[in-house]
């Protein structure tokens, strides 16, 4: 049901080129779409059915970002609806959550979540962000890198330490931040994938106490949840635009002529081929997985090691498909005009966020 | 799927647990734990256990002895086979013959063979593979030919695995040397007792003889013996072929040794003053290993599911024979690693039964390279992962 | 080799480095350091002051004003060119058509052409690859016909870099359709200022034109600008291509980039409260690639060694091209996982000259995508890593 | 010079069923060979003009291994002439030199070298085998693995601990012992590639003081540079046999038919051939980059890494090319009648000798 209604619009109305007719528009995505992202139920996908939500599946979640994976859509799906409003959803208070999700899901509402510091790399307890308590409000002084959707976005989700020093896992909180707030100054750029974000400052920026969200100090646990959550969401994604590579690759390779044959008909290229569809296949069966813990009442640490156990094999699979279907393509594969770069770029960037291969290796040896 | 086992699976895989931990012999258990290779006798008398309690060939048909089990319930039973170190039954009977027997032979040949191969009575060979012949099955050359109610079989199959064993061996035969070289293939079933058979057998790197070349020299080959018609034999040998590809990402044994790995690794020293489990390269690799069989297990599960609605295992289970194959090999590699200068003593007599001498390394080091050695054999033997990629490019992306 | 230098070399060798110091310009240098793109000013200002010491064409004979430097003093040469970061002179010119003027032109063309060239007064572009004769340039299509006393040529060239500040350019161009595809083919120099002749840039996916598609709509080319005979340009095109392969390896650069990518690696916090030279699992990938140059530079070496007792540079050369590509790419990969989250921003106007405003990113972090990117063309240009596979299987193992 | 001479002989007299039959000797390999080798000279290979030697360059010592690789000799000559010889060379005084060296060279003392410990793993300077002052003896206790020709070996060179705790660099001294001293128990046995081996342990046994090679307590830097040499002398070996291989193996492509063609015209095999090719060129380049600068006047640092380098990147080619050749043959290359399973064995033994890919790479990357 959902999948169809996803695969249909995607294949329907978001074709290569008007893709990057959206990317060209000032905002960088298409506010028409989110509208009816909005309309058709695709916002509330991602909550609790208690906060009005679809649900909150991952395995729904998976499928969504599948299909969006396959056609690179641009829209801040996963900066506002599953990180901003994922943390809204699980810190915020009843009265928080019913202030902000119903403007969410219709689709007035855009978040970012600044959670990367200059050396924080991809520890989310690494903050040095800082916000000190005066009077009934904090003050808030420090850094944030590559926010996603920050140039957009109406209310900041900012992770900051009110405890403790850098890395402790105690005493981060997270503030939601009204984007106009005086003191925060903003440089925004685009993405090699054509996503917007920015790097913000924020210098003795006053937040009322009541934008705390949830525990002060306590925040951390909750944090990585959602982060895991966006992490697997961006693994869905890769799926589905390394299958749509491997399908241009095999495509190309039927028709592309060398020493008179067809490319497909050169055996090495077919076996190259053939591990470019098993690498599909295991990131495939990796993200469903860990989408399954994720849905299943497995402790915090066993959701944890199935996130990075996929981030992992989809980030190898990244590398391997990624880089195989520009070089089986050759010289057009990497001309702006083709789409296989543009997948190419997008699902390497998917390899960086939230943590590369590496970490997420280190991470699911440690846990 | 394993996050979502129903209620009713989990006690099915609770039953299976304490049945295998009552039944499986301490005795083969022992020789397991100590990488003793087991002898015939200990096959056949873990056989005849799973046997008796109706276990011994799950994905047989009901009407001939099968479980009747689902897919995800052979999963379970596999696991725990595994779990407790259980060898699986010897393929050649149960998973390989058998199928084509029910599937393909008359009523006589079922009433006839099956019975003795559920009950482990009787040992099973292959004679498919031919020394020209590897991967390329279907040129094969040895012949029969019909002289009255019998064939007359000439010629030479290889990689006969424990053919020594063996009190029958399938063969495929060329009934017809004019046709098409997939046609004029015959599919016979031969007596190892027949006059004319002999077995030479072939030492592999690791020093031991387990495969065998069989020789054939006018052996005489009853008529009621062929399956099905003659010059068929290849579409009956196909459907084995394809029957052998499942259930060979060998995922609940790749689980299990990873974790005795783990184990390994946490009791190695790393020679600069604490273990291989916290050497931060070497516990990569070791997650590494442990993410491929997660990621291997889901593909096999897809699989499955797919199987359980009906569906045929389609060209794409190739991606379980390389996968599977590679990450056990993968496996044998950290092991040897481990193992460090303790990889390096070829000591095969101290993992034969009976064994009283001194052993050469801890924890069985010293087989690790022989069990490295030995299982190069996968990736080439039961359709060499070249062929594999062959039927991906081929059948699945349309190369 | 490196570690024997006579006395004369490490003189030779300090010379360069006394020179490349004084001359080597700053404000250039600035901007390599900056990561900031060269413009064509840049590339002409810098090749005329190694005109003017001599030094421009190592490779050249001494009578067209090569050096007549040992392969060795080259080599030392191509090092310290890299310690300094001092760009190689753009390759179309100097490595590329000025080898088949001198071995393959008139007297009159050496006159004509060579002297522009070495000083730089003559910027040259190539007409080889067509958008259907990628790696299999003998079956391209643009043709030349005979008229008079010039030809008139037709056609689309692609792959074509940096043409947009080029004045000539040489082209591959069919002239017999009848002939084998590697017959018919003729070598011909074209004015870029000839009627007919127009550039379309290709984008590539680091959002840089550095390549054009040209366009000739009857352009006429007067026959004295023919290499060699009439349908021999393949022969002409081959030497070419050897040529290209030669200095391919690309050691020194590597060299220079990978202490670098240790500076980096140094100064990159690890997010755990050290740095990522640190991290053992990084490090051992650092030291991969440094062990891997290290390999590549003896490789090359012997080479050197073979070619200056009177080889040609052989098939064995392929091997520098793949080698030498592969590991400039996983430089890239290892910077990029360096930069961690700043590998994300796609700023390239921070990177071109004359820029203003914020960095995005440390040490030039926010380029790295972008190299990257750009930097896969390494494996499919100048013979695609696969063409060079095949020489290697048909030229060296005879398969 | 040098190679033709062990380049004629192995070709001619070293067939893969002579080396079956020397195999399978009592002694595992061919005393009449060694007496050969003592007479042409190449004893002297490893050792100094002043030691009476041919001249001791890693250059030479590289030429010999690599002809002997070939043919997978197995004549002991890295236990007796590199390590053991080379212990005596570089740490023993004039009149200990002059007592076993000539011996040597002449082809009648055989020598063993006892590094490895069941904890050390391969780090030299993890030796707990104690040896204390009593009189003008040591007494020795303790256990040693893997030592190579030590079923056959006349003297023992075995590394052990006078001060100092276990992997202190200091307090490390090396003994000269005569291996039929009493309290020494040898358990004797044959290694994957033929050579034979000794798990040697050493109860109160009694060494007079005469046989400390070099100073008491500082050891180790001599024995790491001996124990490079032999690692440079495995590499060497490796390339020759590796080699070996590819050259079967493309051989063997060439004549293998399946489905009507030889399996060498299949495009995929073939760039996976030439992979293997590339393999072994860089296999090479990179023992010859280490032997020139063992000898050179390098410091001992650069000459450590250099070896390393080789070591690790060597290691890496067997595990590629040692694979490969047994696949490309198929199940014939796993058989024990065919020689190459005995050359994967015996290159898959070097992966191990003396530090595996691991330990040397990140024993370069911490020099």
């Amino acid at each position: 049901m959902l999948q169809d209604s996803v695969s249909k619009f995607v294949q329907r109305h978001y074709g290569f080129d008007t893709r990057k007719e959206i990317l060209a528009s000032p905002r960088g995505f298409s506010t028409e779409n989110w509208r009816l992202f909005a309309e058709l139920g695709w916002l509330t996908v991602p909550f609790k059915i208690e906060d009005d939500g679809f649900g909150g599946f991952a395995t729904d979640l998976m499928v969504i970002m599948e299909e969006f994976g396959k056609v690179m859509l641009v829209e801040p799906y996963v900066a506002t609806a599953v990180l901003g409003g994922g943390l809204i959803s699980e810190l915020g208070s009843a009265q928080q959550k019913s202030a902000w999700l119903p403007q969410l899901m219709s689709g007035t509402l855009q978040l970012a979540c600044a959670v990367a510091e200059p050396d924080s790399r991809y520890n989310l307890a690494s903050v040095t962000t800082t916000a000190v308590v005066q009077g009934d409000s904090f003050i808030v002084d420090g850094s944030k890198i590559l926010v996603l959707n920050g140039p957009d976005a109406d209310q900041l989700l900012v992770s900051v330490r009110t405890a403790g020093a850098d890395r402790d896992v105690h005493g981060i909180s997270v503030l939601l931040i009204d984007a106009n707030s005086p003191g925060i100054r903003k440089h925004s750029y685009t993405n090699v994938d054509g996503h917007r974000a920015a790097e913000i400052t924020f210098t003795r920026v006053k937040v009322p106490a009541t934008r705390l969200l949830g525990a002060v100090d306590e925040a951390y646990a909750g944090l990585e949840r959602v982060v895991d959550r966006a992490t697997l969401a961006v693994c869905a994604e890769a799926v589905g635009a390394l299958d749509s590579l491997l399908a241009k690759t095999v495509e190309y390779s039927k028709t592309r002529k060398q020493f008179g044959t067809a490319i497909g008909s050169f055996q090495a290229l077919q076996h190259r081929m053939a591990d470019m569809f098993i690498e599909c296949q295991l990131a495939r069966s990796i993200v469903m997985m860990a989408a399954m813990r994720l849905d299943s009442d497995a402790p915090d640490a066993d959701k944890m090691r199935a996130v990075s156990a996929a981030k992992s094999r989809v980030g190898k699979a990244i590398r391997k498909v990624g880089q195989e279907a520009v070089q089986l393509h050759g010289g057009i594969g990497i001309t702006d005009e083709l789409d296989v770069g543009h997948l190419f770029k997008r699902v390497t960037a998917i390899e960086t966020l939230y943590g590369n291969t590496d970490f997420h290796t280190a991470r699911f040896a440690r846990s | 799927m394993n996050v979502a086992f129903t209620a009713e699976e989990l006690n099915f895989k609770n039953a299976v647990r304490v049945f295998l931990e009552a039944e499986f012999p301490a005795d083969i258990r022992a020789k397991i734990d100590g990488r003793v290779r087991l002898d015939k006798e200990d096959y056949v008398r873990w056989q005849k256990i799973l046997y008796r309690k109706g276990w011994a060939a799950p994905n047989w048909p009901v009407e001939y002895g099968g479980t009747g089990w689902t897919a995800i319930q052979k999963y379970i039973f596999a696991e725990e086979m595994a779990r407790i170190g259980a060898p699986e039954p010897v393929a050649f009977g149960i998973k390989m013959v058998a199928p084509v027997i029910f599937t393909y032979g008359s009523e006589v040949q079922r009433q006839r063979f099956l019975p003795d191969i559920l009950a482990s009575n009787v040992w099973w060979c292959q004679g498919y593979s031919e020394s020209n012949a590897g991967s390329d099955l279907a040129s094969l050359k040895s012949s029969a030919v019909l002289d009255g109610d019998h064939y007359v079989v000439n010629g030479t199959k290889t990689w006969n695995t424990l053919g020594q064993y063996a009190d029958w061996i399938f063969c495929l035969v060329r009934t017809d040397n004019t046709a098409k070289k997939q046609e004029g293939i015959t599919f016979l079933l031969i007596d190892m007792k027949t006059p004319g058979i002999k077995l030479s057998p072939i030492y592999l790197i690791d020093g031991h003889p387990e495969v065998n070349e069989v020789h054939f020299d006018n052996v005489h080959v009853p008529v009621e013996n062929r399956i099905g018609e003659e010059n068929q034999g290849w579409t009956y040998a196909k459907v084995l072929l394809t029957h052998e590809r499942t259930n060979i990402a060998g995922v609940p044994r790749s689980k299990i040794r990873l974790e005795k790995l783990k184990t390994i690794a946490d009791n190695t020293p790393d020679g600069q003053g604490s273990v291989m489990l916290n050497d931060p390269v070497f516990a990569k690799k070791i997650a590494e290993a442990e993410i491929q069989i997660l990621a291997l297990e889901y593909a096999e599960l897809r699989t499955l599911a797919a199987v359980s609605v009906g569906k045929a295992p389609g060209p794409e289970s190739s991606i379980l024979k390389i996968v599977g194959t590679e990450t056990a090999q993968y496996l044998d590699e950290l092991t040897m690693e481990l193992a460090a200068w303790h990889s390096l003593p070829f000591v095969p007599e101290q993992f034969e039964s009976g064994f009283a001498g001194e052993v050469v390394g801890s924890d069985g080091a010293a087989a690790t390279a022989l069990h490295y050695f030995n299982n190069r054999k996968l990736s080439i033997f039961g359709g060499s992962n070249e062929i594999q990629r062959n039927i991906i490019s081929k059948a699945v992306l349309g190369l």
